[in-house]
Formats: C-alpha cells, structure tokens, sequence
C-alpha cells in the first residue's frame, strides 16, 4: 500500500488546495506516539474491564490508533466540531475529551457518554450507523452561513458507507461546498461482512468523485500519514473549497465488540495476513530509526499511558447510576404537564414515598 | 410548556403596540408568521424541497427568499432524511431550522433522522445540544392527491419521545400556533391541515385568543370552539372546520355540541379535555388517520381515565379506517363525513347500559 | 386470517406424523423455525446484516447458511432501507422474504420502505402483487444494550394499513407463530422479545396450543396464559413472563389474575380480550413502550368500548415513561416492574366510583 | 451534445459486453416514430382533459418523448420488468400497455392504475420519489436465483437521484450483480429546482464509476441513440455482467404537473434555449432525410395517434369511482375480523341501509 496520502480524483477537484501546513515536528510525532500508547493502552484495558465485570460492553479499536490518533490530532478543538461513531475512542482522547466522562458511556452510565460535547468540540457517541454524518454537513454549514472558518469532520465505517444518509449527506455537502471532512475508517469488517461484500467498486474514496468532490485514499495505519492528509483535507475544505473525504485503509484487529466472535466469520490466519503490520510498532521502529524517540522516551510513555488507565478506571468504578430524575428531566429544554406527572408516579412508586 | 401561557406569543414579541384584525388565508396567515418568525430572529432558517424560488408547492414560503435572502430561505437536494438530518447539525451550531418536507407521505423517509437524532438530541446531549426545530408538514387528506399525498402522522409522531406536535384549524391558529412553535427551543411537528390553506378567516394579530372564544385561549392547550352541553367532539386540523358544521346540525335537532381543537397532539392539554367532558358526560373523538392505533385511541383513553365516573357512554372514535389512504372519489369515503360524525354522535346519545 | 384456525400451523404442514415436545430457548426455537420454513418453501429466503456466515448477532439464523445455501440465506450490505425495498422486488419476483433488521432501533430507516411499499404494495397492484414478507425485528429491551437495541415499534406498525404484528412470549409460541407469519401471504412484522431469546422452554411441535393450555390456542388471536377471576392483565413479548410472575406474587394475596398474552398486535383479538374482562371486570394493559399513543391505548379503548357497562374502573396502563430508552441501571426504572404493575393493579381493585 | 452513446467510465466495467444487436430496421424506426406521435399527442391531450375537467391533474412529458419510447421499447415484455415512476406515460404507451388503464391513475380512480402489473410487466405507478429503484435490485435479483434471464429497469429523475434509496440500489445491485437497467431520465429540473443544485459533479452517470457499474450518458432526445443504448444495457445485464446504468439527457419542457406555474423559477427565455430541439421534430427530420417516411406516414401516424386518443378519452369519461368495498377488500389477501367490521359498518353508514 502507498503510504502518501494521494489524491484519487481525476478531476480537477482532486488537488487539494488551503494553505500548506508545516511538516510535523519531533515534538509533535513523540506526541503522536504517546497518545497512541495511551489509546492502545486504554483500549486494551476496557477488554479486560469488560471480563472482569466492571464494565458491561465495549467496542475496540485495536488496529486503528493510528487513523483515529492521527485524524483527531489535526482537529482545531477552538474552531472545528468531530461527529464520532461508537468506536471513537482514539479521536475522543487525541482532542483532549475527559475520558472518564467518554468511557461512561461503555459502563452504560449515559449513551451519548457523559462528556460536554459543545465544550468537547465531540458530538454525543452516535449509534446509528451513518447516523451523525448529515449533522457534520448541517453544522458545517452553519459555519458558511456564519462566515466562520470551522471545519466539521464525520467519522464513518466501510460498513456505514451502505447507507443512503451517507449519499445524501455527500450530495448535500458537495452541493452546498459545506466545509465537511468525511473521515471513513475502512477496517475491513462491518462486523462479520468483508468490505468486499459491502463497498460495491471496492473503495469509499472512489465514490468522491461522482459528487465532484476530492478523496484522498490513504494508509490509515501510518499515523503520519493520517495526520497529514486530515491537516491537508482541513484546509482545503476551510478555505473555502467545500468537502473532502478521506479513506483510512486500516483494520479492524479485534472482535466488533465484546459480545462478537471473529472465529465464526474469519481465522486466525487470515487476521494476521490482512491486518499487516501493528501501527503503533511500526510507528516506535519508525521513530527509532529516524533518531526521533528511544527506549526511555518509550517506557515513559507507557508508564504514562497506565498511570493515566489507573484513574480513568478509578473514575469509571466511582461513577453511580444517574438518577432516574434525569430520565424526565433531560427529554425537553420545556417539560410537559404528561411528563411531569409520569416523573412524579414514577417517584412515588419506585422511592416508594 | 406548562408555564408557557404567561407568554402570550406574538402580541409580546411584537411589543404593545395593537395589530388588529385582518381577514386571511391559512396559507397567508403561515407564509405572516414565518416571515415575522425570520425578520425576529436572524438564526431561524427556512428550508425544504421547493421552499426557495418557488415559494413552495402550497405557496407556504412565497417571497420569503426575496425578502430575507437565499441564505435564510432556500432549496434543497431532493432528499428528506438529509433535510432533518441536516437540521440537527444546523441546530446544535446554534441556528432555528423551520424545515418543510413537501408531503406528509414524504416524512417517512426521515423518521430515522425525527425519532432517533432530532427527538433523542437533547436527551443524549444532556441538555447542551437542544433541538428547536420546527418541522413544517402539510398534513392530513382532502384535495384529491396523488397517493402518499393525503397521510396523517400524527399518532407516529406523538408517540416518540422528545417531539411536540401541533395542528392548526383556522387561519388564526396557524399564524399564533406557528409563531408561538417556531420560538421554543424543542423540536415541534406542525402538521397543516393542506385542505384549509385556501380558506379565509379572521386573524386577530393581538392575541392568540379569538374574540368571543368561549375560554380564554393561548397558543398551549386544547381550545373549546364551540360551547355545548350534551356532548364533546374532540377533533384537530381539518376535522374541526367539520365537526362545527356538524355541531350546527345537530343543534337544528337540539343537540348542543361542543367542539374542542385539541391543538397539541403532544403534549395533550388532559385538563381541558377532562373539564369538557365532565360537564358534557359524552364524548366522540374524530380523525382522519386510520382507527387501530390511531391517536382517537390515546384522547378515548386519557377522557376514560380522566371521567369513568360521569361517562354516561363509551368514547366513540370515528375515524379513517384500517386502509391505505385511497384515491379520489374514495376520499369522501375514507375521511370521516358528516353523517359518519352525526352517526356516532346518535348512538353515544342512546346509549344505554345494558 | 380469520378462517385461519382451521389450518392449525406446524401440525399441518408437517403432516400427522406426533413430533412430540422438546425444551429450547426461544433462540433455537425461531432458528427450528426458519429451518423448516426454508425447508418447505423453496421460494423462501432469509437475509439480512450479518445474518449469513455469523448467524445474526442473536444466531437465529445459526447454520442455516450452511444447510441451505448462500443463495437462501445471505449477508446484505448494511442498509435497512436497501434490504426492506430489495424484498418487495423479490416478493414481486414470487419469493417469500424472511428479511431481518438486526434491531428495532434499526428498523427506523427503513420506516418509508415499510409504510409506504410493504404495506401498500397488494392494495396499490389491486391484488395481483402480494407481499408475502415475514419481517423479524429483534425487539424490546432488557439487555442493557446501547441507545436504539431497545425499542418498541409496536404502535408505529399497527398504526399502519396493510401490516400484521405479531409478538411471541415464549420458546412454544415464537416456534409455531413464526411458523404460521412465514407462510401467509401478507406482510407479517415479527417482534421477537430478546431478552427472552435464551430462556429455555417447552415447545410442542404437534400442536400451537400447549397442553394444559386453559384456552384452545391457535396461531391466531390472543391466547389466556392463565385463567383468574378478579383482573385481567394484558401484554405481549418479553412482559408476559412479567405479568405472569406477577399474577404468582398476587395469588398470595388471594388476588386471582388473568394474564392473556395479546399475541397479535395487529389484528388484535377484540373477543378473547373482551371475554376475558367481561368475566373479570377489571383490566390492566402493559408493555415497555412508552406511554403517549402507545398500543395500550388501542387495548384499553377496545376494552372499554367492549366491557363499558360491566368494567370495575378505567382501564389502568402500565408503561415505559414518555422518554427515551435510558441507558443502564435505568433501564430497570423505565420497563414496567413488577412493583409498578402491583400497584396499577391494586389501583384498579381498589377504584371507588365518585 | 454527442449523440452516440459513449461509456463513461474508465475502468474495465466501463465497457458493455454482450451479445450485439442488429440495428433498427427502417420498419422499426417508423413504428417508434408512430409510438413518439401517439404519446406526444395523448400526453398534450391529457393537459387539454386536465383544463376540461376530465381528469384532476396530470403530469406531462413533454419533450422525454425519445428518452420513454426509445427505452421501453428496448424492454422483452415476455421476460423483463419495468419500474416506473410518476411521468413514464411514453414508456407504458410503448411497452404495450392498456392506455385507459394507464390514465385511470390521472382521473383518480386508483392510485397505481388499473392495469395488471404482473401481466403488463410494469410494476404500478409510484408517487413516492425513488420509490421503486430498490423493488427492481430486489425483482433482479430474484432472476439470478431463479437462474431466469430477465432484466428490471427502473426509472428515476435527476431529483430523485439524491435519495438514499438510489444509492443502496446501485450498491446492492453491484455488489450482487444483479441484472438491472438504471434509466435516469435527467429532465433538468426536480419541480423548481434545476440539475445543478441537485446533483452535486452535475452527472448522475458519473457516480456509477464508484460502484464499479458501466454507465452511459446519452443525448435523451435522440430516440434511436435511446433505444439503442437500452439495448445494449440490457444484453449486459442479461449476459450476467451486472447492473448497468442510464444517464438520458433530455428537458421537461412542460410544468412539473397541471397545478406546477414554470413561470416562477423559469423564464421562456431560459426554456427556449435549455430545451434544445424538439425530440419528435428532430427524429421527423431525421426520418424523412434519411428517406425512411414521407409527409403521408407522418399524417398516417398522427391521424391513428389522434384515433388512439379518442378511444383513450372515452374509456376514461366511462371510467366510473371504484366500488368503496374495494378499500377494504385489496389491502390484504387474508382479510381480518376488524377490517371486516369496519367494511360492514361503513357500509351500513355509506348505505344508509
Ligand atoms: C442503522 C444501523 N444499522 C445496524 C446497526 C448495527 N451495527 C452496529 S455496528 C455495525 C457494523 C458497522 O460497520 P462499519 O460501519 O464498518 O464500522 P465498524 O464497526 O467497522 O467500525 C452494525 C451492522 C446500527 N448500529 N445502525
Ligand atoms: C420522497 C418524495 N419526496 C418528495 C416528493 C414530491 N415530489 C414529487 S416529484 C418531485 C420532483 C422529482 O424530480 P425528478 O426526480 O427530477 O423527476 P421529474 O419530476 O423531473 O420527472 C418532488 C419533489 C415525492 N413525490 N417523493
Ligand atoms: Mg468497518
Ligand atoms: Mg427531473
């Protein structure tokens, strides 16, 4: 696979244009680095979380730190807004989101999880498949509406990709040159389906083109990559230039979630011939060999990605039930006469009072 | 909601000065209220299939583009789950969408987008992310459509969770309930009964109360049209217009009816349902939807829980029936007619236990 | 349907041959099911997300790839809407889709799809193009599952023209009603509680109506799960297992409960439901969808118009609240329990007219 | 605009494989001329009933003339299957189907029209935008497991094209290869909106590349090049190359319907000069310069298609309201109790008996 991010398009609409950003510095890959151990690092332990009853259900991301680390690294958290899936995990802790508050919604505290998403700069945890990807392009069109500058990215899967909001969101954009970044994560799987069965022609990014609009189909297990595609599709689309798709070719290492079973659909061997090499490995040998980062810069970020999956584990067992007051209170801004008479049956007969 | 009658809609938006009375179509009372909804606010947006140059097919929008620009008012790709889906993320950027979709058949392809984003948003959100849309429907049969044209979704859409839903009768009530809707910061569905846009009435711009209205109106509750003793007729949208009629009928044979706009499909004003029917002892619920599962189920049930010991009779519901809405001459048919009303007022009148 | 008693299911299409009672779960009940429906019906077809090679996320489809094929059962790409609209084509082409939505939540994009082409399609063809599409919804709660893996369509589908509804509450009865859903000719929405999917029980393949059964049960019609005298408890799916516990704890009290499982949700069995509350004079309706326009309305108002002059007290609803399916702990808050349906119960025994 | 029909796309799906067919003998372009008279006459009758007050309203195809006759008379009645919307009058008319049948949807006597799909191989009128396209993956698919050599084609607009139902047709149908014709007849308006604020890249044929689908983009008012092209898809669909798809470049040059006012979004000005030539002028011209008619067939045909229309007209004014029990007889093959109720006390009510 081609590591550089290049653009698919024929067409004129293939060149990206927006200002050039600045290569990435070795402060910045080091911080790259770090924030894929820590999501590597979180995401394995919620499996274990999971078995050990502390949580009841989580969705890995093994595989994909470096589409989900390097996407949400280029996110200007004062200006842009990120539409996330339920597999999100690397783009929520690479913007910077309370995590405790993110993996809430795993321990089924509060679906959306628990986190502020105007504050955030992250959309509740969406899921419908393809649910969120049409509010990207209503909100990045506001910005236009605004004369704002923020750029509004949408995370999808290959599997998502089946869905009509999918294509009319595209068409919506692409009409509207709404400033949108579609961020699909191709891992492979929509659970036990091969992208084979599912992406008719084979590639996501290849449908850009029928909208007129540029995609860029890149390594997504090259977190470098990923970053500098993502930096290059944001100034494209803030300058003005309408919507960009980027399709991350990675793949999805674990199970869907904890309750799925790979073995039924796919064997060990062909897990191991199709996933290629581990991102975050590839990414140390890379940093290593460059001179970037050594063994001491790694331990430390290991050591910090563990103290940092102490508390959030910490913070998870803290966290109660929420009040049942809140199944009445959060529905309306302006509750109703009905809602508040259920509310208050509810007290009477559950507090028994 | 509940407190909302403090506001008394338009004659506070516009301050104290009196805008009197004029005589107007619903079409012209809707196109008054959008038009002072986007001069008020400069983040309500108007959008839909058609809703730009042409004004749309019902001329609801008609001069709103021209008026307010084509970044407030303008046309979409043909495509309804991207209209509402495009509403939400409009929302949570701050912005009032007030979008249309064109047919009340052509809502079914965005009840995806309606029930689990625009209705749930706030819930998940957690309060942040509030979603005041309002989702403009023409609704409800009458005018010889093509199929898909002549739907009545209001028992779908009272059901979910998080959405409001309104319908106005006459000109009045479009101009105060839309105005009054298109201000709260919840999603509202509000369903316009097509059949009565061409029909003229009295708006009084001053108050959402009409002059001589038997209660003092807002534009939050159920509204008694008509005072009578013997028996309450519950009905919203195009319905009301005909349960009038059939209240004059019946009163040629001294049989004083009252007609109750139920106005709210959701939240449902129980009090003023209840107040009615205590006091008449009778009730018939009419809508033009089909029966089963219908919304007449939930007004029939919430009177019976409210009043079992006054009934003096069953709730009677005449209603659309278990079909696909059919094509024209059938129309007449389907939707509850006079006789069909005046039918089930007879036998709620003689009713004897037995 | 009506004459349908007379073809009583499996027992038929099986021949004479005593097959005799086995324990299962309801998960391999429904896959016994499909197995045999595939079986017999070469034009029979059974497709969905993940439904092939994996089995479906639940395994009611566990195997059948296997055995019958990858042209009989297969994955789709994931799009509800597409897989709904592709099996009004196969319907038209003469098979018999068994198409499934992996969740109720799931079944919302294709809303337009089912309303508007299912369910219209044999009335807008006058007849001449059946859809014989048997459409399993994984459905309820109880599962603690993400937002949208525990909803209730129940209303919104039987509010539409041109659907059957049917729900099973046990291993038995999901066997022999998916057996009779899949081989009518009409569209068929079959709501499989999924909390009970691994709950074992004992199926009688000779026969719908298991022995012992207080009523002659049929694949038709709503069915007396235990006989009493003082209150009737109405549900469907998961909460009849709930009712049924319920009406265990009453008995302590000497309070005697009659639990009728609905069954079909659509058409609903409006003798069996009126005979019962005749006998009992008091009735409680439940289930897990929210309250507002929810099916209860439907079945406290056929029960009111059926039983007005031997009724105790108003039909009482116990219900999920008018919000969207929490998350969690909540969940337990949100589904009726039974201290909720004990103290609806005890409100209808103890209601004192005036 | 070239006239021939030409591939679109670059990739190998680009290119239409199948057998070849003989092309149209003189005898056939005289019969499809004949077909392109009595549906342009009946259809500027039908707005003439319209303002009569025969029928309630009417959607004319004034000017798709060549894009509805030239492909369904590529359609095999004895094994393929037509999807149509609300404007394919020229495609029943050539297909053979019962005219007063046809228009009884018009007088609102039955909204899919009295006709019997299964025998007429035209699946019922459809109001709902993109309604159908899925039903023709699903019917072709269904040829495939019957191992029958039947082809769908189904109609849609270039409005219509942005429904999420479009684009879940053309990914299932590529994906399961089924054999099916996607005829968008791009008419450039959907109501008041013309093709470019609709279509985002401004070609529905340019979003087959993405599903790896062969298209053609063809001049919609060259009747032969139509049919032509339809033919062509049909052999590769039915060879089982898969789905193939239709671009038909043509212009409504009447309103949207009878209660549509063009005036308000377009100018005569604009129509003039969007139209282009008049299909049934062009293809005329083209007849008689190649000396395959004369002025006497020319009046032939328009005396029969005026004859036609008379006998059209009289079935429709004879056509009485469909029997009310109708409403509740054909909504299900197995009735039900409550259903039957409701028919009795309808009756009883209606009946006054
Ligand atoms: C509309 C909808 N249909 C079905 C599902 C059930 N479901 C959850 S995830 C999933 C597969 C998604 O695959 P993909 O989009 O590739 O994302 P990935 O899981 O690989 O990250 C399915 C079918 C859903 N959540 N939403
Ligand atoms: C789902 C849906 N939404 C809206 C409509 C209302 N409507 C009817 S025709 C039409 C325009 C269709 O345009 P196009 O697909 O280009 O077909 P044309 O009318 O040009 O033949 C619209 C918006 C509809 N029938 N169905
Ligand atoms: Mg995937
Ligand atoms: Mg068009």
């Amino acid at each position: 696979m081609d590591t550089s991010p290049s653009p698919l398009n024929g067409n004129d609409a293939g060149h990206l244009s927006g200002p050039h950003a600045e290569p990435l510095t070795a402060e910045q890959l080091r911080e790259l680095y770090s924030l894929m151990v820590a999501v590597r690092h979180l995401d394995t332990s919620a499996i274990a979380w999971q078995r050990q009853g502390l949580i009841p259900g989580y969705a890995p991301e093994l595989g994909q730190e470096a589409a989900q680390v390097g996407s949400g690294y280029a996110v200007d958290t004062t200006r842009d807004f990120v539409f996330p899936t339920y597999r999100e995990m690397g783009v929520a802790r690479a913007m910077g989101v309370d995590m405790v508050a993110y993996m809430s919604t795993h321990k089924a505290t509060w679906h959306g999880g628990l986190y502020n998403p105007i504050e955030s700069r992250l959309a509740p945890i969406q899921a419908v498949v393809g649910g969120s990807v049409l509010h990207a392009v209503g909100w990045a069109h506001g910005q236009t509406l605004d004369q704002a500058d923020g750029v509004a990215m949408t995370y999808f899967g290959d599997g998502a990709s089946s869905q009509g909001d999918i294509h009319e969101a595209m068409n919506f954009a692409a009409v509207m040159k709404a400033p949108v970044v579609f961020f699909v994560q191709n891992n492979g799987w929509a659970i036990s389906v091969p992208t084979e069965r599912q992406v008719a022609g084979g590639s996501v990014a290849a449908r850009a083109a029928g909208y007129g609009m540029p995609a860029l189909r890149i390594d997504g297990n090259d977190v470098v990559a990923v970053a500098e595609a993502t930096r290059r599709a944001f100034a494209h689309a803030r300058a003005g230039n309408g919507p960009v798709l980027i399709e991350a070719m990675t793949y999805r290492r674990g199970p869907h979630s904890t309750s799925d079973d790979p073995g039924r659909y796919r064997s060990l061997n062909e897990e191991r011939d199709d996933a290629g090499e581990d991102p975050l490995e590839r990414f140390r040998k890379q940093l290593l060999a460059d001179g970037i980062a050594d063994d001491a810069f790694f331990a430390e970020a290991l050591a910090a990605a563990k103290a940092e999956e102490d508390d959030i584990r910490a913070g998870i067992q803290a966290l109660g039930s929420r009040p049942g007051t809140e199944m009445f209170d959060l529905v309306f801004q302006e509750t109703t006469p009905a809602l508040q008479a259920q509310a208050a049956s509810w007290r009477e007969e559950s507090e028994h009072v | 909601m509940s407190n909302a009658t403090l506001e008394s809609g338009a004659a506070m938006a516009e301050g104290t000065a009196r805008r009197g009375v004029e005589q107007l179509s619903m079409q012209q009372a809707l196109n008054r209220a959008l038009d002072e909804v986007l001069a008020a606010n400069p983040k309500a947006l108007v959008f839909g299939e058609d809703c730009g140059r042409l004004g749309g097919v019902f001329r609801i929008t008609d001069g709103l583009q021209a008026k307010h620009g084509t970044g407030r008012v303008f046309d979409t790709p043909l495509a309804e789950s991207g209209i509402l889906g495009m509403s939400v993320g409009l929302a949570m950027a701050g912005f009032h969408p007030i979008p249309e979709v064109q047919f009340d058949g052509f809502a079914y392809p965005a009840v995806n987008q309606i029930v689990c984003q625009i209705a749930r948003m706030n819930y998940r959100s957690r309060g942040t992310m509030p979603m005041p849309i309002t989702l403009r429907v023409p609704s409800f049969g009458g005018i010889r459509a093509p199929e898909h044209h002549g739907e009545s979704l209001e028992a779908l859409f009272a059901h979910v969770p998080g959405l409001k839903v309104v319908s106005p009768s006459n000109p009045h009530e479009a101009y105060h309930l839309l105005k009054y809707a298109a201000t709260r910061p919840d999603p509202v569905i509000f369903m316009e009964p097509k059949s009565r846009y061409w029909q003229k009435g009295e708006v009084d711009f001053d108050s959402p109360d009409p002059a001589g209205s038997p209660t003092g109106g807002s534009p939050t509750g159920a509204k008694v049209m008509r005072a009578g003793r013997h028996l309450t007729l519950v009905a919203w949208g195009a319905m009301v217009a005909r349960c009038l009629q059939v209240a004059e009928l019946a009163a040629e044979d001294g049989i004083d009816i009252e007609v109750l706009d139920l106005r709210w499909l959701k939240p449902i004003d129980e009090a003023t349902l209840a107040a009615s029917v205590r006091k008449t002892r009778r009730a018939v619920v009419v809508h033009e939807a089909p029966l089963t599962s219908g919304l007449g189920a939930e007004v029939a049930q919430l009177i019976t829980q409210a009043c079992f010991d006054t009934l003096k009779a069953p709730v009677e519901r005449i209603t659309g029936f278990d079909v696909p809405y059919p094509s024209g001459d059938l129309e007449d048919e389907y939707i509850p007619n006079i006789d069909r009303i005046l039918f089930g007022i007879q036998r709620v009148l003689e009713y004897k236990r037995g």
